[in-house]
């Protein structure tokens, strides 16, 4: 087994999130090359979407923007946003893939600002896409370094929904039955949300990583099961794959 | 169908639907006539001073590069933009021309955060700042383009997103579900670049047309930018190709490279050390300023700035592009 | 001058109302007749819409139908529906053309029914898109046979908007402002409406027909002025090019 | 956002949102799966006694009239159907199998009035009729597309037409003006006529594109008939033709001639004297029973429709079309 980066992992982790056969809303960055790397190996029909119009492109080369031409190349429809958001919106698009600089235990994102509103803190880019892909998709997985500044106990702004307070919350507030978060792909572990109470749950750490490691890096109080796996290695092949093919110019890995 | 909650976001540009019939009926003319005109002229006569104006698609993709800088150029103020953008609406905001804002989102895609964005939003230089999704301010063009004031959408509930917007909740009267209802947004001003238009307007676009159909239709006055000026007989030999038609046109502009550094798709890939060299210098104010200097101020029209960046290269940028049919 | 026939004029009289360089929203039968012959005369640049998606095409040979290829042959765009009805509800079409088997003296429609709603002692064809022509043009033109039977005191069902019951009811009942009819073409008179009650009011009779013929062929009353004109028979070239051009196959006249 | 009248038309079909949601999730498969198959069973597998079922375009161009004459050959009834329509919806309605209808048009355009939705009509056979017009259905048929439960529109005010339709006259609660808020329409089947197909169902058309892209979003289950079906690669090679990607699509089924007696731009023009024996045929009942005995009820498919016309007078319609090019 090769040496590998966390942010490496983290890539093989969440495509390893996409099964064959299904429809994925595809953002910029990590889950570009999750979704190439997914394509390459056991979901060679995964069928990507992405905002600006690409459906089921073959994604052979990595597109570093979501409208450029790689994401509808040899695709099978290329039309517009509103398609795309409105497919999502009939309940077409099985999962989401979403980033954020704060994420709280209920899986809710921030990408708008770090203090109050305006003039804020910080600036941040803003929901994009995002608040879409979290409120229609059926389910989403986060993508997130692992640190306390960013598994914080009450994000500043709550850009994307997740399970907003808890059980029910989505439903109450008018968002589409059955969606929400079910995945967080960190640089430290796998983590999915509890069943019962929305809350965010430990699944399996990464090789090298303790529990302990895990708690410490997380701003609130994570669900530990009794039992914690731990994620398996990149395989070679999936290492190959994302060096050789999908990422030879090192942009993100 | 009672209204539930009201986002408490500034509605920056109100929709007056009216209004809107009646300027599309007594400013929009039905006649064939050439709107060719060069970048300087179009940007002129059709934008103005806190003007509320918008840019498709995004950034890096089939950008209107080249009018974006020229608005720049010409010393327009106190913009209010729609939102969405990478480096056009970066330009605009490292420059100092915008005053408010309907944000969804502004960044630099791969490669962070927008430097330009966090000076003047943190500083309090950009006055009014409202929060919408991607689809939440495409679906506001759509409702304009639909000529009807608001559209329902299942998005943004819930979130601080719709709190800090000027969006609505309400509960359907047919089904009893709750909806959020987003305001139409008619802009003063839209920019769009194309693959190919002819001198009356009718503009065709290949591969994704990203929010082109509805912009188009949501603006008051439409500045055209085309890689190719095309005679009308080639678009009436494809009708079914022309996604913006020519009584939405005021001005057609011919800009080959029109979205350089971005990419035009089967035209020419983006320029990755072009975007690189904006990244870099909009770190600071100081390489904000040498950059536009360089790039906007310095050279008088799009012909002069891409005669900084060379014959050569811009071959290889199509190449690149031809290469990957 | 040839010999013409009532329908023959009225076509011509159509014609006649579509200026050069408008837009014109042309329904199936005479609106197809009157805009292609429009064209070949004095609005060359008349901007033909059809409600399944063609925009500036050439009427170079007659479509029998408002989807068919000749509705968007050498188009400047051939889309959808919902494109064109929303270019209408943005206020971009100028003319509609419009029929029906009953008119009142507020110009409002019926291409519904005769007698009740459900069942109904005749069932006519529906609205299509009539009742949006007259909602959504900024001015409408009816075509209509004349006759008590057609222009009826009541309308048995308001299939598409007039006046409504007149001055000021189009904008209170909440549609588009400063829209409505603004011609009635049948086949004894060219008619308009009153700026001040939006009663109809004859125009011009055609060559042959009394003022006092009209009257009678009339079930309400019309406003008669003081003055009322004759129609222009049709010209030696309006009658050619609808013989030989527009119609040689006879469908209509 | 008070509603200040509501029509009194039975609402034939409620819409219900999630529930269509949990349809496209459970019910609408992801995998590029071989979906061929021939008319009859595409019919058998997909229509169903009482469904609620629409076509498109419009009688005598692009309608899939195939598939419409396999419904009435397999003996469905109680149809509740979305009623724009010409040869096609008349052919249902004098087959006595239609229940409800949400009517905008339904008539012989240039040949008149049709006698046998007046004999259905008139006669109470077909229970209920809501009315609507073209653009207010198609409008339903967009709501249901973009996955919401209404949409404003800015026509049917005013009249008799809303009066005995199911929509509702609201106040915009961000104008203050008055719209009418069609509910969304979302067809348990609908049948499509396109150009060409992939196996899968990707299905692209040329010219105008009717109504398509809105019914083909708003059904639950959709029939694609097509002209030619051709391979993935020629659909990869240009997917912005794409107008119904593969996942919308439950059974495509090749026919040639599918819109025969209508016409199928650029492939073959209307067959006059065909579309007239059905004009005629259809005057009374028993020539509308002599019709749909010979053309539906004794030919066992669409293949034996086309046979009874002969391959020289099929060829003719090809080449006329041909001949406009």
């Amino acid at each position: 087994m090769s040496d590998y980066s966390p942010i490496e992992l983290m890539i093989c982790v969440a495509a390893r999130q996409m099964p064959d056969s299904t429809t994925a809303f595809i953002g910029t960055g990590i889950p570009m090359l999750a979704a190439s790397l997914a394509q390459k190996l056991h979901a060679p029909n995964l069928v990507t979407v992405f905002e600006f119009g690409g459906t089921g492109a073959m994604l052979e080369e990595l597109p570093l923007a979501v409208g450029e031409e790689r994401t509808f190349r040899k695709a099978l429809a290329a039309s517009g946003i509103t398609d795309i958001m409105e497919t999502a919106q009939r309940g077409f698009i099985d999962y989401g893939f979403l980033g954020g600089a704060q994420i709280d235990m209920y899986g809710n994102l921030n990408s708008t600002v770090i203090g109050k509103h305006h003039p804020p803190k910080v600036r941040l880019p803003g929901s994009g896409g995002g608040n879409d892909v979290g409120s229609l998709c059926w389910h989403t997985i986060a993508i997130m370094q692992h640190s306390k500044r960013r598994f914080v106990p009450e994000v500043d702004f709550i850009t994307t929904p997740g399970y907003l307070t808890g059980p029910g919350a989505r439903e109450e507030a008018g968002l589409p039955p059955g969606t929400g978060p079910i995945k967080v792909v960190s640089t430290m572990a796998l983590l999915g949300f509890d069943e019962e109470t929305k809350r965010m749950r430990l699944e399996a750490v990464y090789p090298g990583v303790t529990v302990e490691d895990v708690i410490e890096n997380t701003g609130f109080e994570l669900i530990i099961p009794d039992h914690v796996g731990t994620v398996e290695p990149p395989t070679d092949d999936e290492l190959r794959i994302l060096r050789e093919e999908i990422d030879p110019a090192g942009l993100y890995i | 169908m009672r209204v539930l909650e009201s986002g408490q976001g500034e509605l920056i540009q109100p929709p007056d639907l009216d209004e809107f019939r009646e300027w599309n009926r007594a400013k929009k003319s039905r006649k064939l006539e050439d709107k060719l005109m060069d970048e300087h002229e179009a940007i002129r006569r059709f934008v103005f001073d806190g003007c509320y104006i918008g840019t498709e698609l995004y950034g890096t993709v089939r950008a209107p590069m080249s009018l974006t800088r020229e608005v720049i150029r010409q010393g327009f103020k106190d913009l209010r933009v729609a939102g969405q953008g990478v480096l056009e609406l970066d330009l605009w905001i490292a420059a100092g021309i915008v005053k408010k804002l309907d944000i969804t989102y502004i960044g630099l895609e791969v490669y962070g955060v927008s430097k330009a964005l966090r000076r003047a939003v943190e500083s309090g230089q950009i006055e009014s700042v409202t929060e919408w999704s991607n689809a939440g301010i495409t679906w506001r063009f759509k409702a304009a383009a639909m000529g009807v004031p608001f559209l329902p959408i299942r998005s943004m509930i819930g979130t601080d997103t719709f709190r800090y917007s000027a969006a609505k909740l309400v509960e359907d009267p047919f089904t009893g579900m709750k909806v959020c209802l987003v305001p139409a947004l008619i802009l003063d001003v839209a920019l769009i670049h194309v693959h190919r238009a002819d001198r009356y307007g009718n503009a065709q676009i290949d591969g994704i047309s990203g929010f082109a159909f509805e912009m188009a239709r949501a603006a008051k006055r439409l500045i055209i930018s085309a890689e190719e000026i095309v005679p009308t007989d080639e678009i009436r030999r494809h009708p079914d190709r022309t996604i913006i038609p020519y009584y939405l046109v005021d001005a057609v502009v011919h800009a080959p490279f029109g979205s350089h550094p971005g990419e035009m798709a089967y035209h020419y890939v983006r320029d990755e050390d072009a975007i690189k060299e904006w990244v870099e210098a909009s770190a600071t104010e100081e390489g904000t300023q040498a950059y536009l200097k360089k790039y906007v101020y310095d050279v008088p029209d799009h012909q002069a700035y891409l005669g900084l960046f060379g014959k050569e290269r811009l071959d290889a940028l199509r190449a690149a592009a031809e290469a990957a049919r």
